[in-house]
């Protein structure tokens, strides 16, 4: 039995903080009181007694996330084959990056003239989202993918009340990912379900049939979450644009098609990219993200402020843009994480983004054909970055696709994305992205396999999984009907 | 490239399974007139060695590379980060981890957020606080929906002119899209928000506050909460300066009804601006109707205790567009970056690195006084405060700015009445010789 | 039953480095090549064709050595009480400040003038050093406490050799770590076993007895490596120096007595201090140490050189020291390791480092107290910094010292020394150090108190353990026997 | 003291248990006269930013912090060290860790080892590899005094003055306690060492080399080892960088019986020379005489495969003085540095980089030669080499120095007989605009 990289060993047990500590005790290297100690001239009702902290000391800090880190596992631990996440290796060196003396530690107030190498990387990151996908202006202030597409709706917004036209109503296929249907919401736009057809992708005509004066347009995501390339593309948009309609793209799929796909051409009008996801910024157990949105020039005046432009060989930027729909950031989003997509970019250049692109798409579709045989494969439809397997053919033996991915975990593995999209009943969605070699894909699809035997023959053991770690299956349904979340 | 692992020969071999001559056939499904045209305009790959010497000049071209001392605040702060905080917080395990989705794997991530909630919480003095948001404007934004959905029949809400100018325009954005009024609320004298209007405005679902607000200036929240709830409406407060409450009563005891602000201060670098960190906070009742990810504890099938993400049915992964929020990637590393500097600190650092900012600015703010300066507003301030100046600053300003000291934020940047005034910030990080600097200059 | 951190947890297995790895794959960030190829003018017949080196991608590189750290256990994982070598909590600023750029780029062969920053830290180090242990002069140079020996003992030939006295035997306690009869026999000297008392120190009359006009005196440490401070130092050394000897200490135990005990007034005039133990410098999985003697006036013109000198407010090497014993390094050392010990000493000061050496001493003898009544106490004296047990209580049940030591480890310590030294037999010598704290320190003899109820109730507990590791118990037997050394 | 957790309150439990009164008791049965008298002189502690400030200005004094190129090697190299490889290996586990001697709780260290003395083993051309000595210079002493102990009854090694004249030094240093005969061999024209009076030596244990040489010059070890071995004696190879391993036949194909040398050039920084790695290598027939340590495979109960450190008979643990050296702690982290180093570069890229520091070298080398200046020597070099100037060549090194460039080591610091002859070195870090800016300042 083929067996993956996932052992049991010693690892530390570690209470909570305030489980630990001892009133007195100090971890902070206090700074010198150069400065005569002032009185306090505020009101008493006023002060307070300071929170209940726990008073540690260095080595208890050090012990306790060292500790906790050891129950964790990244993309550096092993493989990470998260569909519609894209957890591809994040070089170390863009963490040095972005933590160079003078780019981390500068203020955001300060004045243009005083931030000119704050300011390069933005423009010129702007410049190569544009190139990246063919659009012609660039935002660089959502702080994640949701929020670029808030941005992208209020856009929308901005350009019908401009054009005086009133239209309450969006597009967005079944496929789509929860936050398309919620930030058009929050954007106050009624999302309009639009079926994808029976393989996988968007149908010209459906999107002929609702796509009206009272629609703003559509909101789609390509290659969509099925990891399925949107063949009508073009058909689509041009259907919408005919109509008066604008096209939002949702980006998170990128790492498909750099210097694959034109957005342009496809008749994207504004989309937003996930700099987390394609352009190897980690994710840190949930964020900081960063999701730019490109658009054609068309919709530029509407993008948020402020954007970075060039005059002569100097950096501004740019505030008196009376269409703008704002500001989403208190500065310029999530700055840090723009300064390792643009060092990440640096290091690709073209040439190699694209091979990224081109590898990404191998091994999504080396894994799609190693284990058709054994699992249902959701559309037998070349692939993308991802495919999507579901547990149809486990389901004689009782098992699911939840008790496949608890058992990946003692293997080692974490589990692709499950029961997302909602389409594909017990979807299995499966992203290796480039980072990962022929032999570690070899590995996983041997212990893929192995495990759907042993769904056949001991179903207990993916029941039970997992077994390795720490903690075995956690009890959601306690947690969310007596939530506790503080201690 | 070394991101990129495949030789040739492994290529060859994979297409040989996938069935396609070459990668290029990968994309053969594509049509034509979606393809790109050409190569992608992209400077030449950069080796690491090139690239580090790239972000050396760049930064050279960066004030910060060599100034002495920023004496700004205004959303961004400045302070001591120890060594230890980034060196734990960025081990891989933590760093390279997505969003907890499969807890078993990720309890690291997830009690490390569930003690970011708490310590939050403590600091507040509330009794629940999220996952965060993806900063101190926007969690401001979602505050305000969240209580325009909790008083589901008004539509208008109103905010202080006193909170952060970026902020508020935030909110604005956030808010342009509904059908709700937003009422901006002046300052006194003493720099505090004027809420006698209030009793005048209908339909108020809730009023926010900042504390201390953008002039430094703290805000009497307890008179202002008893004056908000007897207008029927959800206090909300914000702060851009955590520390500020290590020395002051917290908002929760002053009876605020939703926290939220900009956790930056708490071991983030100021790195223009973000990625910072949306602290989120509410009471219980509320919790429900809070915006973003939360983790909360229960137990594994053995009955040993855990940490999972909750509450998911109001997220839009399971309520799509009927989410109390789109938020979806949040800060996540934040939180723990936050919750070891909160740990590091503990409560009697906290306090004293809170009293030590305080005697530091009542440091340069009486110096500055006693050289001719202004206080702008007679209100009690921490770490910033408004001064004005009698005779032209600017030149005094340059002046200091050459000799590596940025010397307060133009106010007038932001509000036009306030001319010849400026916010100035000091945190433990200025030494007094740099305020003794400033003062001396001022003084001449 | 008390439990200590240690529970069982998913970590990865890893293969070697060539098990992985693949012809033409690259990890190395390749630097431009600015210049044009040269044709390679070296005789064919010195070329080769490089060595067999696997080919790797950095994520392959990154989690070779992730999960490989995933089987180890350091000072941040947990309690490592290993005594004799103060497992001390190692500050992480220490690191960062031996990285300085400008520091840790710097070319040990510039001239002095050019090197003013690195000098001082050496100038300022040698000086600390003196001061903490009462003597006069400070040589940076052995990389280890074991090269400080062999610096010391060629001092001890080089007195003599100018002198013009031929001595040839040293007395070395039977106490001694290895290293010291190993260093003096390297050093042309044969050691003298010098039986310790049976109260674990040394006997002044058994010095006498055996201190003559052959032997260039004695080798001692103090405290020594039982943990106890030698009472008849002064009289030991008063009667090796009445004999026209010499006095070597070995300072690694410095950490009991920092502000407490000067060694100049003991007597000493040799002695070497280990800053990987004492100055809070990490132990590195081995190395690297630095091991500075600190001598008496008298004995400072046999220092190795180079040493750092001031004058006026310039700091120079000094080479021209006819009778020093030479150079034992190719440069300074291991400077950087000097720089973390000298980065700590700043940090601490006087007043704390005296306080660590107090709160060292509490915590072994509160541990020594607080396991008497169930671990046979080798001595009963007050020790210092450790204290020495057997497992002469346990051999009724067949449980040794090795077994103890086994089953602390699945309960997530790190074994005490063990076995060492000689004098006691199945000796377990345990060093909590200060920073260890006193709710740690509780659970730890709480768990070690289990311990030793189970060597009675159910012994194969221990003779199994550990079970939670990665490996069980290792056959050193065969890797001794048949050895083999590279893959 | 943040590294002191002790609370006052624990202090007073825990002395009631030890049965003291106060702290101070714990020592009194230290005799008076040997007690510390007042206080140590130390300076008042600093807080870890005012450390980092010292440090800063530290740093400032440094020429290095601000130098473009210091074209200088001797035995220490300038190269680019890949971020991922300090980053992996200062994970705590590794370097917080003690050595391996419980090797169920350090299977990461000891794997870590046995791959880097695989690689070394490699590199070298030989069979085994220790586990580090502490630097280059006493692992040739150790290399001549482990062949003392292998031809025992001999007394007398011949080292090559061509070898590194601080390696000659330390040398000196640990043989100058035996009764051993140390003979230097003279230097030839072309740099090489001059075997020729070999035959003559009595009582040879071993003669040593170092290749490439101090002056940078290519020895040719197959002909010298021919000689030797003729001699009866043991052929030592030592060297100062390793990176001419990518790109020459390996000292153990060439006949060597112990190979030693620094392997800083492998991802450690420079820093003023330590620390560094001592690798060490040579025949399996000898390794039970190998001095240190060394890790070996083998199983565990289960039959599973693991490491430990092995042949400790020969260590100063177990034989005490018959120990093969004293060496006890060593260059640990160091080795896992090597390691990854060499695991990073791979069989390609080592090659790509060593015939990228030949190229660069051949590059100055000739354009100064085309300038005026002359080969001190004709043997072939690979980063390193030795040129002579006609006129003075101290103005022009000033000069570059003031646009900071160290442009090589004055020779006669070490050779008296060698005037006017500097030794250069050029790495891959060296941009070519930097050695055409040193072309141009001599030729002008
Ligand atoms: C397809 C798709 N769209 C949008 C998002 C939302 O992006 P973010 O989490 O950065 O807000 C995601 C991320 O999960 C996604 O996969
Ligand atoms: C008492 C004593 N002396 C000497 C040494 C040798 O020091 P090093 O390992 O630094 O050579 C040690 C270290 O183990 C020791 O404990």
């Amino acid at each position: 039995m083929t067996h993956g990289p996932g052992i049991s060993g010693l690892i530390m047990e570690e209470p909570l903080l305030w489980e630990k500590g001892k009133q007195g005790r100090t971890a902070f290297s206090m700074p010198d009181q150069d400065v005569p100690e002032a009185t306090v001239e505020i009101d008493k009702n006023l002060l307070g007694d300071g929170p209940d902290f726990p008073d540690l000391s260095e080595v208890d800090v050090v012990r306790h996330y060292t500790r906790l880190s050891g129950w964790n596992f990244g993309i550096d631990t092993g493989m990470y084959p998260l569909g519609s996440c894209t957890m591809k290796y994040n070089p170390k060196i863009n963490e040095k990056m972005a933590a160079t003396p003078g780019i981390a530690t500068s203020h955001p107030l300060l004045a243009d003239e005083l931030s000119q190498g704050t300011l390069q990387i933005m423009f010129e990151l702007q410049t190569f989202l544009a190139s990246l996908t063919g659009m012609d202006a660039v935002s660089l202030q959502p702080a994640a993918g949701a929020q670029g597409e808030m941005a992208g709706m209020l856009m929308f917004a901005a350009w019908f009340r401009k054009k005086g036209e009133k239209r309450t109503k969006i597009l967005i296929p079944d496929t789509a990912h929860g936050t398309n249907p919620a930030s058009a919401a929050l954007c106050g736009f009624k999302p309009v379900l639009l079926q994808s057809g029976s393989d996988g992708t968007l149908d010209a005509k459906s999107v002929a049939e609702l796509m009206d004066e009272e629609t703003v347009g559509i909101m789609l995501t390509n290659p969509n979450t099925l990891g399925l390339f949107e063949q009508s593309i073009r058909e689509i948009t041009a259907i919408v644009h005919e109509r008066g309609g604008l096209v939002y793209g949702d980006g998170a799929n990128m790492n498909a098609v750099m210097g694959i796909v034109d957005f342009k051409r496809c008749g994207i009008d504004i989309m937003h990219l996930n700099l987390h996801k394609t352009f190897s910024t980690p994710h840190g157990g949930g964020g900081p993200g960063a999701g730019p949105i490109c658009v054609v020039d068309e919709l530029a005046d509407f993008l948020p402020i402020p954007r970075v432009i060039k005059s002569g060989d100097k950096y501004h930027l740019q505030y008196d843009c009376p269409d703008s729909i704002g500001r989403l950031h208190a500065f310029f989003g999530n700055y840090g994480v723009l300064v390792k997509a643009y060092s990440y970019i640096l290091s690709m250049g073209a040439e190699n983004l694209q091979k990224a692109s081109q590898l990404a798409v191998l091994n999504a579709n080396y894994i799609r054909e190693s284990l058709r045989d054994v699992l249902h494969l959701a559309y037998d439809k070349p692939c993308m970055h991802e495919c999507v397997f579901s547990d149809k053919k486990q389901q004689e033996y009782k098992i699911t696709t939840l008790d496949m991915a608890k058992r990946l975990i003692d293997h080692g593995y974490h589990p692709p994305t499950i029961y997302f999209p909602l389409v594909v009943p017990g979807a299995i969605m499966i992203e290796p992205t480039e980072t990962e070699n022929k032999d570690d894909l070899d590995q996983f699809i041997d212990v893929f396999k192995d495990i759907i035997q042993e769904a056949r023959e001991n179903g207990e053991l993916l029941r039970q999984a997992p077994t390795r770690t720490k903690l075995r299956r956690l009890d959601e349904t306690q947690a969310a009907r007596k939530p506790c979340l503080t201690g | 490239m070394r991101y990129l692992p495949h030789t040739e020969k492994e290529i060859e071999a994979m297409l040989a399974v996938t069935g396609h001559g070459q990668l290029e056939e990968l994309f053969a499904h594509i049509p034509e007139d979606c393809r790109y045209q050409g190569d992608m305009k992209l400077p030449e790959p950069l080796s690491e060695w090139a690239l580090s010497d790239h972000f050396q000049s760049l930064a050279a071209n960066n004030y910060s590379t060599s100034a002495k001392a920023v004496l700004l605040g205004a959303g961004s702060y400045s302070h001591y980060i120890p060594e230890m905080v980034p060196s734990l917080i960025q081990r891989s395990e933590f760093l390279t981890a997505y969003t907890p989705y499969q807890p078993e794997m990720a309890q690291g991530t997830l009690q490390g957020i569930f003690e970011y909630q708490t310590l939050t919480a403590r600091l507040l003095g509330m009794e629940v606080a999220n996952a965060s948001m993806y900063d101190g404007a926007s969690a401001l934004a979602e505050a305000l929906l969240m209580a325009l959905r909790i008083a589901h029949k008004k539509h208008t809400v109103a905010i202080s002119s006193a909170i952060h100018p970026y902020y508020r325009e935030v909110v604005h954005t956030y808010l342009q899209a509904g059908i709700f009024n937003i009422i901006e609320l002046p300052v006194a004298e003493n720099g505090r928000t004027d809420l006698a209007g209030l009793k005048e405005i209908d339909d108020l679902a809730a009023v926010a506050l900042q504390s201390p607000n953008f002039f430094g200036v703290i805000e009497d929240l307890e008179t202002a909460s008893r004056e908000i709830h007897a207008a029927e409406a959800l206090f909300i407060t914000c702060f851009t300066e955590p520390f500020a409450y290590g020395l002051l009563r917290s908002p929760g005891i002053s009876g605020a009804d939703i926290v939220c602000g900009e956790g930056q201060s708490f071991g983030m670098p100021q790195s223009s601006g973000g990625p910072g960190l949306g602290m989120f906070a509410c009471l219980k009742k509320h919790q429900r109707n809070i915006p973003g990810r939360v983790a909360g504890e229960t137990v594994d099938i053995e009955g040993k205790r855990g940490y999972v993400l909750t509450l998911s049915t109001r997220e839009q992964h399971i309520r799509r567009e009927k989410a109390t929020s789109n938020i979806c990637s949040n800060q996540g590393i934040c939180t723990l970056t936050a919750a070891a500097y909160m740990a590091s600190l503990g409560a009697t650092g906290l306090r004293r690195v809170a009293k030590l900012n305080y005697d530091k600015a009542a440091y340069l703010k009486n110096g500055l006084v006693q050289a001719g300066a202004k206080l702008l507003f007679s209100g009690p301030t921490f770490n910033e405060f408004v001064l004005t100046f009698a005779d032209d600053f600017k030149p005094v300003r340059q002046r200091l700015l050459d000799k590596g000291i940025i010397a307060g934020l133009e106010l007038s940047r932001f509000y036009k009445e306030y001319e010849k005034a400026y916010l100035f910030c000091v945190t433990e990080t200025v030494a007094r010789t740099v305020l003794d600097e400033v003062i001396e200059e001022v003084r001449s």
